[in-house]
C-alpha cells in the first residue's frame, strides 16, 4: 500500500474540488459512487455497463462486489483507493481522455489478485502454503474473467 | 465433515514425517502430502486418446524382458520408421510413451538396451537420480552425475530404485519446486548465455511460472552424449528452434549414426516437447507445462495440483476450461484438427525422405564414388532431424502448431533438394 | 461536455434524409450517418506494415493511366512472380492491394486490362453495383448481372459511379447488414446444399455475427469466371479448403491459362480471405471480418463501427485488444511471427516451383512429345494453386497459420513429384 503517493492524491483530491472540474463532475456524474459499494453506483458511469453487465453475469453477482475485488482490505486504504480512482476516473470520464478499451492498471490488478485471497485463502492454502512472498501465483493467469464474463 | 474440512483448510497437510534431502520414497512424502500421492501412483494408467495416451498392450513376459504389459509399437504402426532409422537402435523398438510409474522399467527392458550398450547417463531421465548421484559425488551432485555417465547402464541401473519421484522436483523442507537435473542446469545456463544473460541458475533466478516448465524441461527435451564420458547435453547454446538446435550440432560436428542404406551421417530428435512448446502461443502467453497437464483440482476444501500427470485430453474440463469457456467436445475437435493437419504433412515428409533414401541407394549402388553422394546424403540428414523433431514430439503439433508445419515443410523442401542433387547428377531410378 | 455525453446515449442518430433501395452516393448516406461515413471516407489513406497496408508510390500520370499515386508493385518486389505467372496478364501488373476507396480505379486502370480483354464480370467486386444492376434488369438483380457480365469492361464501366457504398452492405430502411452480390449468394448456396442445408439464403438465415463476415465474402474470395457468359462462380460446390477448391475445379476442368514457359494447364488463386479465414481459429470462435477490420470505436457515449477499413495492425488497440489482454507491441509481434514463418516457407516453395518450370523448360526442349511432361504439368498445376492460394491471400497466414504453412508444404511436396517424374524418366537438367 503506498501511503504517501495515495495521501498525495487525496491532496489533490481536495485540490481538484477547489479547482472544480475533478470534483464537478465527483458529484454531477455521481464520481461520489465510488464511495459507495453499491455495484449499480459504479455503472452511473455508462462506460462501466460494460464490466457491470459482466458482473451480472458472473458467478460472482451473488457472491462479491465492486469494491470486493477493486479495493484492498482495511478501511483506510480501502477509501484512499476509492478516492484515487473516483478522481482520476472523474477526471478521466470528463475529458474523455482514458484509453479504449478501458484497462485495468497494473496496480488495481494487484489489488484484485489480493482480493481473491480474501475471500478464498483457504481454499488456496495448499497452492500459496509452500511459497516464499513475492513467489504467489497471479489468480488472474487463469481467473482473468471470473469477476466479468 | 465440515469441522475436518476446515482443519484441512487451515493445515493444508499434518506433516507426519520429517523430509530430509536423502528422503527417495515417494510413499515417505505420500504421508505428509496423501493427496498429491494419490495422483502420482495413478500415472499407471493407460488410456488412449487420438494421438496421444498409451494402449495398454499384453505380452507373455520372458527372463530377459519381464513385462507383462507394454504401449503399443510405434514401428508397427508405421513400418516407414524402420527405413528412416536404419541401422539405429530405434530401429528395433520404439513404443509410443506411457505414465511415468513406468519410465524405469520401459528403459530397462526396451530392446534398444540389447540393439546396442547403453551408458548409465540414460538414468538421467528415467529414474529418481538425485539421491544417488548426491551419494555417489558424496555430496556433489555434478561429480555423481559424471562418474554414474561413465557407468554402464547394468551397473548403474543397480543403484536407483524409483521412477521420478517427488524429490527430483520439489525442495523437501519448503516443498517450492526445484531443478535437480545437471542436465537441465547446464542448458539452460548455455541458453541464457547466448541471450546475453550469465550465470543463469533457475533455481534462483526463475519466476514460479517458468519453475512450472523447468521441472519438465529436465527431462522433456533434445539431448545428445557428448565425448568419450557420455555427458549428457542439451544442445541449447544457440537457441531452442530446431535450426538453431542443427546449427549447434554442426558446429559441434555431431552425428548420432551412419544410415545402413544410404550412409547418411544422420542425427536422431528425441521428445523435444520443452523446445517445441517454447515456440508456441502458449509458452509466449505463460502457460507452462503444470498448467495442462497437471492442472488444479478441488479436493475437499482443498484446490492441489492434480500429480497425476497426464494427457490434457484426458482431462480437458480441467486443463482447458478455466482459460478456454468452450465445450469438452469443441476443445477436443481444436486439438484434434491441428493433430490432424500435422498428421497429414508428416506423412507427405516421411514419404518423401524415404523416396530420397531410395534415391541415394540406387545412386550409390550406380557410382559409391559420386561426389554427389556426399550432398544428397547432407540433405537427408537435415529432412531426417526436421521430420524427427516434429515425429518424435509427442504432441502431434498441438505445442506450436504452425511451427510444427513449417519444419515439416522445410523437410520435403530438403528432400526435395537432395533429390535434385543426384537428379542433376543424372542418377535416375526407374 | 458531460450534458452531451448524457444526450448522445440516450439519442443515437438523426435522420436527416431519406434513404430509399436506389441511393447510390455514400455522401446522401453520410448525411444520417456521418461518423460512418468519415471513416469511409478515410480509406484513402495509405500506410504499409510489415506486410500489409500499402506504400503510396508516386507515378507521372498518363492518358492511358491518370493515377498520380499508386500501391507498391509485386511484381518488383519478387521478380519470381513474373516467371510463376508467365503468360498471364498477372504477369504484366500485380500491385500490392489498398483501400476501398481506389478499387475502382486501380480496376480500371490496371495494365492487365490491356494485357487481356476483360469483361463486365469484373465490376462485381470493385464498384457499388447493386442500383446500376437493378437498373439493367429492371428491378431483377440477377437479370442485371448476367447481362452487365457479358458487356465489355469499358461500356459497363460506364454504368458505375463509386466503390462499394453504403448500399452494398445495408438496407437503407433498416441499415441491418445484407449481402447484395450474387456471386455470394450463389456460392454460399452451393457450400450450404454440400453440407445439407438445402436453398440457404444468408439473407434471411445468417445470424448477425455471420452477416458481419459474409458482407466482405461477397469479395473478398476466390473466383472465375464460367463459360461464355462469363458468370462469377465462387467454386465451394466441395467446401472451402484449397483441397475441395482443387478439386471443384478438376471436376469441371477448368483452367485459367497455358503457362507460358511449361505449357501447364495452370489454375490462379486470387485473395482467399474468406475462405482461408474460415479455416482459422478466429472464424472457429466466432470471430468475423468486422470484429478486427472494423472494431468498435466510442464517439462520445456512442459505440459505434470504424469505416475505415483497414489493417487491424493499424489500430490494435480496438482491432485485438478487446479480446487480448496483451500490450500492443506484444500483438504486433505476434502477428509478425506468424506472417515470417509463412513468408520464410512461402520462399522456399516458390524457389521449388520455379526450379520445377525450369526442369519442365528443359524436358520439353529435350522431348515435347514425352508423356512424362504430361504428369508433371499436373504437379505445376497442383503446386502452382496451393502456393498461390497462400500467395494471394493478404493476410501473410494469420487468418489461419498453420493450414497456411500445411498448404505450402503440400505445395513444396507437388514440386518434389514433378521433379521426379521428369527425373524417372531420365531428363536431367545441368
Ligand atoms: C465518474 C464515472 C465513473 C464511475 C462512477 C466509476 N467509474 Fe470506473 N472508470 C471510469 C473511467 C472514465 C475509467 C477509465 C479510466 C482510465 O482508464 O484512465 C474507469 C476505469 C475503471 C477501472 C480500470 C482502470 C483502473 O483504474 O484500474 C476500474 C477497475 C474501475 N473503473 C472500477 C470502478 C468501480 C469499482 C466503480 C464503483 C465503485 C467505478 N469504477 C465507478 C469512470 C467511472
Ligand atoms: C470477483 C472479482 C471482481 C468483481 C466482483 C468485479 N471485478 Fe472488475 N475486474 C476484476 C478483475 C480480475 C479484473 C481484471 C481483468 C483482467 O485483467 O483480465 C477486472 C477489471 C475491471 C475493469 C477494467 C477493464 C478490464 O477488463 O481491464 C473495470 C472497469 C472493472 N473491473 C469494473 C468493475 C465493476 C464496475 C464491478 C461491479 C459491477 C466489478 N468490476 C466487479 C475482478 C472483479
Ligand atoms: C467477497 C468475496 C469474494 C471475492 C473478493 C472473490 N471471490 Fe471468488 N467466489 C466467492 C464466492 C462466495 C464464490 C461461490 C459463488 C458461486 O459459486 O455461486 C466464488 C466463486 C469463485 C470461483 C468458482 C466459480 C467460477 O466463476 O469459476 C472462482 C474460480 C473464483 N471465485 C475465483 C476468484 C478470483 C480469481 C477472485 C479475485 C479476482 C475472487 N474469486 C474474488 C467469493 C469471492
Ligand atoms: C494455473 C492455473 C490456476 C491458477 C494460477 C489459479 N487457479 Fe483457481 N482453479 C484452477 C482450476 C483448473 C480450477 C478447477 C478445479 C476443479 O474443477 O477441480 C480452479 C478452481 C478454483 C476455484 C473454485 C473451486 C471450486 O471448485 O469451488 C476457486 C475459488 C479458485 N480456483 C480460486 C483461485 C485463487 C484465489 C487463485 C489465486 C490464489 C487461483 N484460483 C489460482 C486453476 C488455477
Ligand atoms: C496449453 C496446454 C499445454 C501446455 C502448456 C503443454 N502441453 Fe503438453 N500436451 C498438450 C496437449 C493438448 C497434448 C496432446 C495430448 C493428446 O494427444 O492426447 C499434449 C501432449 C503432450 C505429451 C504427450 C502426451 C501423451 O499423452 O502422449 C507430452 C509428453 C507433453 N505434452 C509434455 C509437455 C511438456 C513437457 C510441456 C511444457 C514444456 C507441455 N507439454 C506443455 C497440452 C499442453
Ligand atoms: C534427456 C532425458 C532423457 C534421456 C537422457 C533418455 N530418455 Fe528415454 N525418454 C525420455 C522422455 C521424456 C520420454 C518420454 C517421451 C517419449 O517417449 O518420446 C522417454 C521415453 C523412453 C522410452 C519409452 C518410449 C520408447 O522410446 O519406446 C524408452 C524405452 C526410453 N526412453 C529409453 C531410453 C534409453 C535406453 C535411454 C538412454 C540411451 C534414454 N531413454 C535416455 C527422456 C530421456
Ligand atoms: C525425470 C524425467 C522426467 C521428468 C522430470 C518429467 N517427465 Fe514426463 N516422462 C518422462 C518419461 C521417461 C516418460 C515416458 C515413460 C514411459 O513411457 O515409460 C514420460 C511421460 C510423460 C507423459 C506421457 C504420459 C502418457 O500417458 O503418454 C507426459 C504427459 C509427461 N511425461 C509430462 C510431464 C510433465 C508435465 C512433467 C513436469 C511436470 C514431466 N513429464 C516431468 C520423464 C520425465
Ligand atoms: C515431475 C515433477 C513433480 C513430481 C515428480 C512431483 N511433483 Fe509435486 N508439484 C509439481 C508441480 C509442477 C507443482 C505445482 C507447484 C507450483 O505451482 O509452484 C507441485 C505441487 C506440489 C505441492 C504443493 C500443493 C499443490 O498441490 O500444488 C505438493 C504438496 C506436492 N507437489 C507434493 C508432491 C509429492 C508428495 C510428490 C511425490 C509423491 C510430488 N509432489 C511429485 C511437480 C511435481
Ligand atoms: C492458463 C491459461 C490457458 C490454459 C490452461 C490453456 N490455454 Fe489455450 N490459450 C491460452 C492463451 C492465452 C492463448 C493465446 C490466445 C490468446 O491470447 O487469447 C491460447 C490459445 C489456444 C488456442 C489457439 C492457438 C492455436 O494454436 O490455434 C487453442 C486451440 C488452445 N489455446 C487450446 C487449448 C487447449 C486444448 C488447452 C488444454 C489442453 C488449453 N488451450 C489450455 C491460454 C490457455
Ligand atoms: C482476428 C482478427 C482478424 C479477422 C477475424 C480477420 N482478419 Fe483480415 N487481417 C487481420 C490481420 C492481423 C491482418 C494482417 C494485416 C497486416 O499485415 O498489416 C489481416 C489482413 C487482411 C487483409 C490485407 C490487409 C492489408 O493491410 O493489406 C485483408 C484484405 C483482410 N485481412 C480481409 C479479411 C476478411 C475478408 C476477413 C473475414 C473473412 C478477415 N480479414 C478476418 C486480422 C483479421
Ligand atoms: C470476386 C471478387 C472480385 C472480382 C470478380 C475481381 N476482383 Fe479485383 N480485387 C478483389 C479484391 C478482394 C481485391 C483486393 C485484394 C487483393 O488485391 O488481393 C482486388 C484487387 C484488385 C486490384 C488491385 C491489386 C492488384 O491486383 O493489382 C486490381 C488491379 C484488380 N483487383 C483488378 C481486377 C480485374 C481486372 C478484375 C476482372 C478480371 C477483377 N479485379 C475482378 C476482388 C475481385
Ligand atoms: C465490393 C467488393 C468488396 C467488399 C464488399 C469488401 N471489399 Fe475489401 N477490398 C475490395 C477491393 C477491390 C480491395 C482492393 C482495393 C484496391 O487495391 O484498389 C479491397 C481492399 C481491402 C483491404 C485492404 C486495405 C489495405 O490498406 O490494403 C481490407 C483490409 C479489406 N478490403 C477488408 C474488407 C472487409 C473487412 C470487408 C467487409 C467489412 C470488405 N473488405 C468488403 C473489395 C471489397
Ligand atoms: C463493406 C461493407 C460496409 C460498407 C460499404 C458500409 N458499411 Fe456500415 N457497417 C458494416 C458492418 C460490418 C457494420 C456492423 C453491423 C453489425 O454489427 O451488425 C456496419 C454498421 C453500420 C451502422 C450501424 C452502427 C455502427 O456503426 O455499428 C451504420 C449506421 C452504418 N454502418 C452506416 C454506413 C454508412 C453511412 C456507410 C457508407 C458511407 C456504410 N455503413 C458502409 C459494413 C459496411
Ligand atoms: C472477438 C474476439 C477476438 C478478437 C477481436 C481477436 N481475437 Fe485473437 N483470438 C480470439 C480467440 C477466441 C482465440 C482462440 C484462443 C481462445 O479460444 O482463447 C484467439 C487466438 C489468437 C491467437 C492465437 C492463435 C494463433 O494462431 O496463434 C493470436 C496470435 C491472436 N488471437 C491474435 C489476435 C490479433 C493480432 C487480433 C487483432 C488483429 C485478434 N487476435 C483479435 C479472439 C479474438
Ligand atoms: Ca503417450
Ligand atoms: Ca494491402
Amino acid at each position: 500500500m503506498k501511503f504517501p503517493v495515495s495521501l498525495m492524491v487525496l491532496g489533490a483530491v481536495l485540490f481538484g474540488a477547489a479547482a472544480g472540474i475533478g470534483a464537478y463532475t465527483f458529484i454531477y456524474a455521481k464520481g461520489y459512487s465510488y464511495l459507495t459499494d453499491d455495484p449499480s453506483a459504479c455503472a452511473n458511469c455508462h462506460v462501466m455497463n460494460e464490466q457491470y453487465d459482466g458482473w451480472v453475469k458472473s458467478a460472482h453477482k451473488g457472491a462479491a462486489v465492486c469494491n470486493d475485488c477493486h479495493t484492498p482490505a482495511g478501511f483506510i486504504p480501502k477509501y484512499l483507493t476509492k478516492m484515487e480512482n473516483g478522481f482520476r476516473h472523474s477526471f478521466a470520464f470528463t475529458s474523455g481522455e482514458f484509453p479504449e478499451p478501458i484497462r485495468i492498471t497494473p496496480r488495481d490488478r494487484e489489488i484484485a489478485d489480493e482480493a481473491c485471497r480474501k475471500c478464498h485463502a483457504d481454499i488456496t492454502e495448499a497452492i500459496d502454503a509452500s511459497h516464499r512472498p513475492g513467489m504467489e501465483l497471479s489468480c488472474l493467469g487463469c481467473h482473468a474473467r471470473v469477476g466479468h464474463l | 465433515n465440515i469441522f475436518e474440512r476446515k482443519q484441512e483448510a487451515r493445515n493444508p497437510f499434518y506433516r507426519v514425517v520429517d523430509l530430509t534431502d536423502t528422503t527417495e520414497d515417494p510413499a515417505t512424502w505420500g504421508k505428509n502430502f496423501p493427496l498429491q500421492y494419490d495422483g502420482y501412483m495413478r500415472t499407471v494408467d493407460q488410456k488412449r486418446t487420438r494421438f496421444g495416451g498409451s494402449e495398454a498392450v499384453q505380452r507373455p513376459p520372458t527372463l530377459a524382458d519381464p513385462r507383462s504389459i507394454v504401449a503399443q509399437s510405434k514401428l508397427e504402426e508405421d513400418p516407414r520408421l524402420k527405413t528412416m532409422w536404419a541401422g539405429y537402435a530405434f530401429a528395433r523398438d520404439f513404443r509410443e510413451e506411457r505414465g511415468h510409474a513406468y519410465m524405469l522399467d520401459d528403459q530397462t527392458y526396451t530392446e534398444r538396451q540389447i540393439a546396442a550398450k547403453q551408458p548409465g547417463t540414460c538414468l538421467h531421465c528415467h529414474a529418481s537420480v538425485y539421491v544417488p548421484y548426491k551419494k555417489l559425488g558424496d555430496g556433489d551432485l555434478i561429480k555423481g552425475v559424471e562418474m554414474m555417465n561413465t557407468m554402464t547402464f547394468a551397473d548403474a541401473r543397480k543403484m536407483v530404485g524409483h521412477p521420478v519421484a517427488c524429490i527430483d522436483c520439489h525442495d523437501p523442507g519448503t516443498m517450492q519446486l526445484r531443478v535437480t537435473r545437471p542436465g537441465f542446469l547446464e542448458g539452460i545456463r548455455a541458453l541464457k548465455a547466448s541471450q546475453g544473460v550469465p550465470d543463469y541458475d533457475p533455481n534462483t533466478m526463475a519466476t514460479r511460472q517458468e519453475m512450472r516448465a523447468y521441472v519438465c524441461g529436465q527431462c522433456h527435451v533434445e539431448y545428445y552424449f557428448k565425448g568419450p564420458e557420455k555427458r549428457l547435453v542439451y544442445p541449447w547454446g544457440k537457441g531452442l528452434t530446431v535450426d538453431s538446435i542443427l546449427a549447434y550440432y554442426e558446429e559441434q560436428g555431431q552425428t548420432d549414426w551412419t544410415h545402413a542404406l544410404s550412409g547418411a551421417p544422420a542425427l536422431k530428435a528425441q521428445h523435444p516437447e520443452f523446445e517445441m512448446w517454447s515456440q508456441g502461443i502458449h509458452a509466449r502467453s505463460g502457460v507452462s507445462c503444470a498448467d495442462c497437464h497437471m492442472p488444479y483440482e478441488r479436493v475437499g476444501a482443498l484446490k492441489i495440483s492434480d500429480h497425476h500427470v497426464q494427457s490434457p485430453i484426458l482431462n480437458i474440463n480441467r486443463a482447458c476450461q478455466t482459460c478456454h469457456r468452450w465445450p469438452e467436445e469443441e476443445l477436443k475437435a481444436r486439438v484434434e484438427t491441428i493433430q490432424q493437419r500435422t498428421f497429414r504433412l508428416r506423412n507427405l515428409a516421411m514419404d518423401a525422405l524415404i523416396d530420397l533414401i531410395g534415391d541415394l541407394q540406387a545412386a550409390k549402388a550406380a557410382d559409391s564414388t559420386s561426389p554427389r553422394l556426399k550432398e544428397a546424403r547432407t540433405f537427408q540428414r537435415k529432412a531426417q532431424f526436421y521430420l524427427d523433431f516434429v515425429e518424435a514430439e509427442n504432441s502431434g503439433g498441438f505445442h506450436a502448431p504452425q511451427e510444427s508445419s513449417r519444419i515439416l515443410g522445410e523437410a520435403i523442401d530438403f528432400c526435395r533438394k537432395g533429390q535434385s542433387v543426384l537428379r542433376t547428377a543424372g542418377f535416375a531410378r526407374r
